[in-house]
């Protein structure tokens, strides 16, 4: 995998020009006229062409296992800045690409010109120029180009949310968003001075530096943080369901599949510097993934607001990412490759499959917004009779995220899962007793998952329509179905036919660790990956055969229809369904120390008391519960400080005495 | 493929057996004569034969829900050895993907029950649901006891041949796991102290308030794939906690029967004995059998 | 020779403790522009005769002595400023701060080496005493005008340090420095007017809408 | 060209006093601004000449200020036409009088090489500004020009004591006394240390002061806040610039003094980040957002202190972040003040949605609020990366790392005063009928213009001078 220049010919040529023409886009619809809808759809057809362009262009280096390098003669005092693409940046190229087309696509139908004049055209255009910014990203091969990349990104990210700014819950969002996202940024200013400690800035090649070092300590800790803040790693998660919630659902879906996975590149690039780890950088990360796994769905559980609560799905699927980042560092200061190969495969594969089910759930709630008005889940209920395309799409992107078999979740989490039994298995130090504790923690998750889907599923799609909104709800077009339907049929292939995957990760593997192809251990054979398609056929010729039998037996007899079994109750309605809130009720007390729900009891009161209301939430904890107060309190002990500022001129004279009192007697 | 033969007709047939006998135990504590021990499958014979009743409110996934986990768990049922044999299917990860299954077949019972609109059923699924997310650490500490003790990553090498050994070695391991996986078998399945599957008032019900709407040949499959669940969780236990092997296929196959038999007597007599936990008392129950298979973990790990 | 400039350099200092102490503006205008008259002689004395010495000296008188207090005497006149101080903190507190001031200064003085002809003058110690005195009167004292006398005596202060130097600095630096001097409160004259007209008062303690 | 260019600017100015219309009057200050631009840009591109006596010499750092002061003022020029044709009960002719006075006492600045000189132009462009600052004519505009007044006259009369007390140093050791700047460094380890460190406290709070380092500052926000946008400009941008050559030549000296004492380098430090403290702690929760960009002032005042304190690689950090932040100040200061012109109100409570009512402007002031802050692609982040990284490459890691603190909590400040202010829907209070043209907006819209070059692109003649300007300063090249 010898480093080569750049020519004309290579597909990383294809890769920019696609990602240059997603970027431009939006360009032209700024200049033609409101209340016409050419400029976004030449814009969609423009980014799902530079998407093509971009996903052969990565496949392409993915299979020949490319490395090219090139610089741009920069003029910055940084000197050259260089770019260049390898396996693992190509890999990571693979879901900006797809979601981001998808996603342009369906936002002709989601958000159509000729119904927001005012805010398509710039939605269209900063949505280009942040799925451009997301395919450059993983190529810059320089700290300060990437800086430049990632603030755009950043900077069009913010834009993108804010379109709908008459909102105030959306300008909320937008500022934690903003804050959080510069916060992050100046921690990778830290990070990467630290690495440019050599004079350049130029990424060091893989395996050459020595993470046992202090400064090594720092650069990790920096990147954490730094990269932390734009994954969404509890507890720097803060900005994370507010900002999915209040952007427009196909800049959620862009921003929850692919942007937060930036920070999961920038990450793993910069393990990828270290030749040599220490064990508690595995363990710190993994730690932080149990913590994000657990607290995200758990959270998650308590939502009722589809879009904040997928949004916490993100945190959750992060914290699995990261604990597989986890195991393969462990395995890498262990010297066990078969760990980094499990972990950190399933890490990857994971963020490919996130962002497959991830964006398909969010298109999904968006064409639930669109049809029912509403994204409250306990205003909506039975839109699967009238929306069976999006209830069947979402059901699949529902059953992907849980990690259930035969989907694609299923086959990332079991490498994960691999890794931490690989690690249980061949286990010497501290490690083993960590993993043994992740994979169970994996499994609640996974259960939690499967319990938070029910509830979303059931409520929305499933039983009466409980407003008059969720009843008059209606099917997207076929804008808006295509995408879907596309991003299902990858989940399922990838479910089905994990074989191929080797072919792309295991280069992205091997870029990350030059050691690893040496080692002697191959995904194919770590991982069980054809046994999954043989499982996954015996489950569907089970589902079929069973089905297809006792469907005949029910056709056979006579059938009746009436309804729902009330327990003799004369009035039902459909207000007295199990809500969102009521199916997670249970849950949401088991973990009150955790959550800490808001109720809002009833005030009844008399023989016939007045009409009266329940509600209840549960709060964003790190924000509303630790943030919000500490910043309260700093505003406090600065207003006092602002006293300083009193505006009394001869004391301002005496503050320049005392100054010059002080500096002398400290000269002197 | 004989073996392959044998195990596909005992997943198959046994597991309404475990239910009769379990409820003959039962009646036996209470004096009763009790319904036949094939009472289940003249059961099932009668609801395939029936007609359906639909709610009105219900779409496809209420009449999928019972066929997908149907199929899951017998799915499921393939990778379990039974006794000394070995499965027909087999490979590393396989555990993974048989507890996963579980879920599978969690999430369709859920969501179907929820398709019905009823409030009764849609507490039995947020109970079966959240109860879930409290087992299944206990179900994965036991699988990471067992993949250190084989040294292996799938079930038949955790479940066969080592386990006897281990007894030896880490019996004290064992045991707790045995105790943790049995506490595990019984929530899984609605047993009592849990649930109770005779209790006639919706609102104390867990299982059996989810499948209310449901009826003919749809609730046939229901029934036949809790007692395959029974089956297949029951193997698993019977597998560690009763290890013994002869060497001879037939005899092994005979002694699994029995072990299987001997835990349905088992179960029967807990539930005889032990009266049903307040709904609020299950979560400390389950956590406890979380702590029992951690400490399993703990002492191998050691 | 040199006891007559130390002579007149204690005067210097002893005008500050006149214009610290005294309630009245008129007094302490006075004050300072004694010292700048002073400031304007001691240059003769300490330096040979040159024409750049006239001009300096001529300028100093000029623009301290004379210019500036009428300046300032036009200011209040226009203003109708009653001619007290009033002062933040009282003339006897005022006092003690000069008098412990003036001691620190010869202290930090101590510590500064002196070129070899200046040996034994008091030129720092009374420089940095009446920049010390202007600061002083610049945060007890109430009033815009006596704001401006305090910054009169603070330059005082620098000038009287400037004096050993006057060989260095050039005749267009020195210009430059005087008329940006006569400028500036040329300048605070006319805010002082206009703060007199817009507040009626000069009274700087209202000057407090603009704060945090 | 040296005369032309510090007289052309005077009679522009007699031309505006003479001019009797106040309408025509305006135009004075672009054309002035576009000749002396274009003189400008022919000295900067020639090779530095002294003048006879070494008084007058455009070195690198003065090319790098006069170019940031002349665009600045180009831009600001060509805005006070539309903005005086819109404010046209006010009169103009002190106003367009002043300016250009200021842009000569500010082009001495770039070109002096006497210390004495160089105090002189300093002082005189804090004079000439007094008048501007009181351009609105009410209460609260006349306490502001009096604080403005009386504190920076102080401050400026204690670098007049530093400077007196640099060139007693010479005196002492025995070295014809002179402020010139290049004896000055020459002799500069000859110098006698007690005093050059006298001398540095003075200038330091001195110019300290005109510069507005905390606790120095009180003047600022209240001067910023009621001057006119585009005086406020002309303060943030230029006079801070200049008063910051004060400091920088006399750091020249010092440099080159050594004598193994880090003094003048760590109270640079400390008051840098001091000023970076208060600026954080004023920003929060600010009502009002001139205000606000006064306590930016101060932070960005504070990283200059701090990267000249830190000096090698941050010194070229310092030259840039000088050229880049007066340039967007410029930015700040005239999109703020077309909202302000636009809501009648400076108050954050009461200007909302300002990108729906005034687009162009308001998006400048977001555009300004990113760039300020430091964010990539802009030309400050350049700068604060390169005073940031090479912070953390010496022992002043942990400098480094309170700096990027620091710039945390100011964002946070200033984007709770910045966002609700542009975003949302536009406030219920009166229009006054004041909206986006072309002369208000084309000025900032170009300034911001260069400074998202700047953080692209850097021309090579550009990077050469900041090399040059750093290695000046003793510092080495990037």
């Amino acid at each position: 995998m010898e480093a080569s220049p750049a020519g004309p010919d290579d597909p990383v040529s294809l890769i920019i020009a696609g990602a240059l023409l997603i970027g431009a886009s939006g360009i032209p619809g700024l200049f033609l006229p409101a209340r016409t809808d050419w400029g976004q759809k030449c814009a969609a057809l423009a980014v799902a062409l530079g998407s093509l362009l971009g996903i052969i262009g990565a496949l392409a280096t993915l299979i020949a296992e490319r490395t090219i390098s090139w610089t741009i003669a920069g003029s910055l005092p940084f000197g050259p800045l260089e770019a260049g693409i390898d396996p693992l940046s190509a890999f990571f190229l693979l879901p900006v690409f797809i979601v981001a087309a998808c996603c342009a696509v369906y936002g002709t139908g989601y958000w159509p010109a000729v119904h927001h004049p005012r805010t398509a055209p710039r939605l269209t255009f900063f949505f280009g120029v942040l799925a451009s910014s997301l395919a450059f990203i993983p190529l810059a091969r320089n700290w300060v180009l990437f800086l430049i990349f990632w603030e755009i990104m950043a900077l069009s990210a913010f834009f993108s949310l804010a379109t709908d700014d008459l909102e105030r819950e959306v300008r909320d969002a937008s500022l934690v968003y903003v804050v959080a996202t510069h916060a992050g940024t100046l921690a990778l200013f830290a990070c990467f001075s630290l690495l440019g400690r050599g004079g350049s800035f130029a990424f060091p090649a893989a395996g050459t530096m020595d993470g046992t070092a202090p400064i090594g300590t720092a650069i990790f800790a920096a990147a954490l943080l730094g990269f932390g803040l734009k994954a969404g790693v509890m507890p720097l998660h803060v900005w994370l369901p507010g900002a999915h919630a209040s952007a427009p659902s196909h800049v959620s879906a862009l921003m929850s599949g692919v942007l937060i996975k930036t920070g999961i590149y920038g990450l793993v690039r910069i393990l990828s510097f270290f030749g040599a780890v220490p064990p508690w950088w595995g363990m710190v990360l993994l730690t932080a993934g149990i913590a994000s796994g657990i607290l995200g769905v758990a959270f998650a559980v308590g939502q009722h607001d589809l879009k904040r609560l997928l949004a916490y799905h993100s945190i959750e699927n992060i914290g699995i990412i990261v604990m597989g980042l986890g195991v393969a560092l462990l395995g890498k200061a262990a010297g066990l490759p078969s760990l980094v190969i499990l972990g950190l495969g399933g890490a990857l594969l994971h963020v490919l499959n996130h962002a497959l089910f991830k964006s398909l759930l969010f298109l999904g709630a968006g064409a639930v917004i669109h049809g029912a008005g509403t994204r409250e889940i306990d205003r909506l209920g039975g839109l699967g009779r009238r929306m069976p395309w999006t209830a069947a799409l979402f059901l699949t992107g529902a059953a992907a995220i849980c990690g259930l078999p035969p989907l694609n979740g299923f086959v990332s989490e079991l490498l994960v899962y691999l890794g931490f039994f690989s690690g249980i298995v061949q286990g010497k130090g501290a490690e083993a007793p960590l993993l043994g504790l992740a994979a169970p923690a994996l499994a609640m998750v996974g259960g939690m998952a499967v319990l938070c889907f029910v509830k979303v599923f059931g409520t929305v799609f499933l039983g009466l329509p409980r407003s008059a909104e969720a009843a008059a709800c209606h099917e997207p077009g076929w804008a808006m179905r295509g995408p879907m339907v596309l991003l299902a049929l990858l989940c399922a292939l990838i479910g089905l036919l994990p074989v191929a995957i080797p072919h792309i990760l295991e280069p992205a593997l091997f870029a990350w660790d030059p050691q690893l192809p040496f080692a002697g251990v191959r995904l194919a054979e770590a991982a069980p990956l054809d046994w999954i398609t043989l499982m996954g056929l015996v489950l569907l010729l089970a589902i079929l055969g069973i089905g297809a039998w006792l469907w005949k037996r029910v056709t056979a007899e006579p059938q009746g229809t009436a309804g729902t079994w009330d327990c003799g109750f004369a009035l039902p309605t459909a207000r007295m369904q199990y809500t969102a809130s009521s199916f997670a009720e249970m849950f949401v007390k088991l973990f009150a120390a955790v959550l800490r729900p808001r109720v809002h009891p009833p005030r009844v009161q008399g023989l016939f008391p007045e009409k009266s209301a329940f509600a209840s939430h549960v709060p964003e904890a790190v924000l509303e519960l630790v943030m919000a107060p500490l910043l309260a309190a700093t505003d406090r002990r600065f207003s006092l400080a602002r006293k300083l500022q009193h505006g009394r001129l001869h004391l301002y004279i005496l503050y320049i005495f005392v100054t010059l009192a002080l500096l002398l007697a400290w000269a002197y | 493929m004989v073996d392959t033969v044998i195990h596909i007709l005992i997943t198959l047939l046994l597991p309404p057996l475990l239910l009769g006998v379990i409820n003959r135990t039962k009646a036996l504590f209470a004096g009763r004569t009790g319904p036949p021990l094939l009472q289940a499958y003249y059961d099932l014979a009668k609801l395939v034969r029936k007609g359906s009743v639909f709610s009105a409110t219900t779409t496809s996934v209420f009449r999928a829900g019972p066929v997908v986990a149907l199929a899951a768990t017998f799915t499921a049922s393939l990778l379990i050895p039974l006794g000394e044999h070995r499965p027909p299917l087999s490979f590393g990860g396989d555990m993974i993907l048989f507890a996963y299954l579980f879920g599978l077949a969690r999430f369709c019972t859920t969501a179907a029950a929820l398709d019905t609109g009823s409030s009764f059923e849609g507490m039995g699924a947020a109970r079966e649901a959240t109860y879930a997310c409290l087992a299944e650490p206990a179900l994965f500490f036991s699988l990471a006891v067992l993949a250190r003790l084989s040294g292996s990553l799938s079930l038949t090498p955790m479940l066969t041949g080592t386990a006897a050994t281990s007894w030896l070695s880490s019996g004290a391991s064992l045991l707790l796991l045995a105790g943790s996986l049995f506490i595990v078998l019984l929530a899984e399945n609605c047993r009592v102290p849990f649930d109770d599957p005779n209790t006639h008032l919706e609102l104390t019900m867990i299982h059996e308030v989810m499948v209310l709407d449901h009826s003919g040949p749809l609730f046939g499959a229901i029934l036949y794939g809790a007692a395959m669940k029974l089956f297949v969780l029951g193997a698993l236990f019977t597998d560690i906690a009763l290890p013994y092997a002869t060497g001879i296929p037939l005899a092994d196959w005979v002694l699994f029967v029995i072990a299987m038999l001997m835990l349905a007597v088992g179960i029967g007599v807990v539930e005889s004995v032990m009266a049903r936990l307040r709904l609020t008392k299950i979560p400390q129950m389950l956590a406890a059998s979380c702590i029992l298979a951690a400490f399993s973990l703990l002492l191998v790990l050691r | 020779m040199t006891s007559l400039v130390d002579q007149l350099i204690v005067l210097v200092m002893l005008i500050n403790f006149a214009a610290l102490g005294s309630g009245r503006l008129t007094v302490a205008i006075r004050a300072t522009a004694l010292q700048g008259v002073i400031l304007g002689i001691l240059p003769v004395l300490i330096h040979s005769f040159s024409w750049h010495l006239v001009v300096i000296t001529g300028g100093l008188i000029l623009a301290k002595g004379i210019i500036i207090p009428w300046l300032l005497a036009g200011a209040i006149a226009k203003a109708r400023i009653s001619r007290e101080m009033e002062p933040y903190l009282g003339y006897v507190p005022t006092l003690l701060m000069g008098a412990i001031l003036t001691g620190l200064s010869f202290v930090f003085a101590q510590r500064l080496p002196l070129a070899p002809e200046h040996q034994g003058l008091l030129f720092v110690p009374a420089a940095i005493a009446t920049l010390l005195s202007g600061f002083l009167l610049l945060v007890a004292r109430r009033k815009a005008i006596s704001q401006v006398i305090g910054y009169l005596m603070l330059e005082n202060g620098i000038f009287l340090f400037g004096l050993l130097l006057t060989e260095a600095m050039p005749v267009m630096v020195e210009a430059g420095v005087l008329l940006d001097l006569i400028v500036g409160i040329f300048v605070m004259g006319i805010i002082i007017n206009q703060i007199s007209r817009e507040f009626s008062s000069i009274d700087t303690s209202r000057l407090t809408t603009l704060r945090d | 060209m040296t005369a032309g260019l510090l007289l052309i600017p005077l009679l522009g100015a007699i031309a505006a006093w003479l001019i009797p219309s106040e309408r025509g009057r305006p135009w004075v200050l672009p054309v002035t601004g576009a000749v002396h631009l274009a003189l400008a840009v022919e000295a900067i591109f020639a090779p530095a000449v002294p003048s006879p006596g070494g008084w007058l010499h455009l070195d690198a750092i003065g090319k790098l200020v006069l170019l940031s002061v002349e665009l600045l003022f180009f831009a600001c020029a060509l805005y006070a036409v539309g903005y005086l044709a819109y404010r046209q009960e006010r009169p103009n002719r002190l106003l367009c009088a002043m300016l250009p006075v200021c842009l000569s006492a500010m082009t001495l600045v770039a070109f002096s090489h006497h210390l004495g000189l160089l105090w002189v132009a300093i002082e005189t462009t804090t004079l000439t500004m007094s008048p501007l600052l009181y351009f609105n004519r009410n209460a609260r505009s006349i306490e502001a020009t009096w604080k403005y007044m009386l504190i920076c006259s102080v401050g400026i009369a204690l670098a007049l004591l530093g400077l007196l007390f640099l060139a007693y140093s010479t005196l002492v050791a025995r070295i014809e006394p002179t402020l010139l700047l290049e004896p000055l460094v020459a002799s500069a380890p000859l110098l006698s240390p007690a005093w050059l460190k006298a001398a540095f406290v003075f200038l330091l709070v001195g110019y300290g002061t005109k510069m507005g380092l905390a606790p120095l500052h009180t003047w600022k926000p209240d001067a910023y806040g009621e001057a006119p946008g585009l005086v406020g400009g002309l303060l943030a941008g230029g006079l801070v610039t200049c008063s910051f050559v004060g400091l920088l030549r006399s750091y020249q000296v010092f440099a080159a003094a050594g004598g193994g004492t880090t003094f003048h380098r760590d109270s640079l430090v400390l008051l840098g980040l001091l000023s970076m403290a208060t600026a954080a702690v004023f920003m929060a929760r600010q009502a009002d957002f001139k205000r606000m960009l006064a306590y930016s002032s101060v932070e960005h005042v504070g990283i200059l202190a701090v990267a000249l304190g830190l000096g090698k690689g941050a010194l070229a950090g310092a030259l840039l972040h000088l050229v880049s932040n007066s340039l967007t100040k410029g930015v700040l200061f005239l999109a703020a003040a077309n909202i302000h012109r636009s809501y009648n109100s400076k108050r954050c409570e009461r200007v909302r949605g300002a990108l729906r009512r005034l687009p162009w402007s308001g998006g400048l002031f977001l555009a300004g609020f990113f760039a300020v802050t430091g964010s990539p692609p802009f030309g400050l982040f350049v700068s604060e990366f390169t005073i940031v990284s090479s912070a953390m490459t010496g022992e002043g890691a942990w400098v480094g790392g309170l700096m990027l603190l620091l710039l945390a909590a100011i964002f946070l400040g200033m984007a709770r005063t910045v966002l609700p202010v542009v975003m949302g829907e536009s406030s219920r209070i009166e229009h006054t009928g004041y909206r986006d043209r072309f002369l208000t907006v084309a000025p900032p819209l170009a300034l911001m213009g260069v400074v998202l070059l700047l953080g692209l692109w850097i021309p090579e003649p550009l990077r050469r001078l900041v090399a040059e300007g750093a290695m000046l300063l003793g510092g080495n090249a990037p």
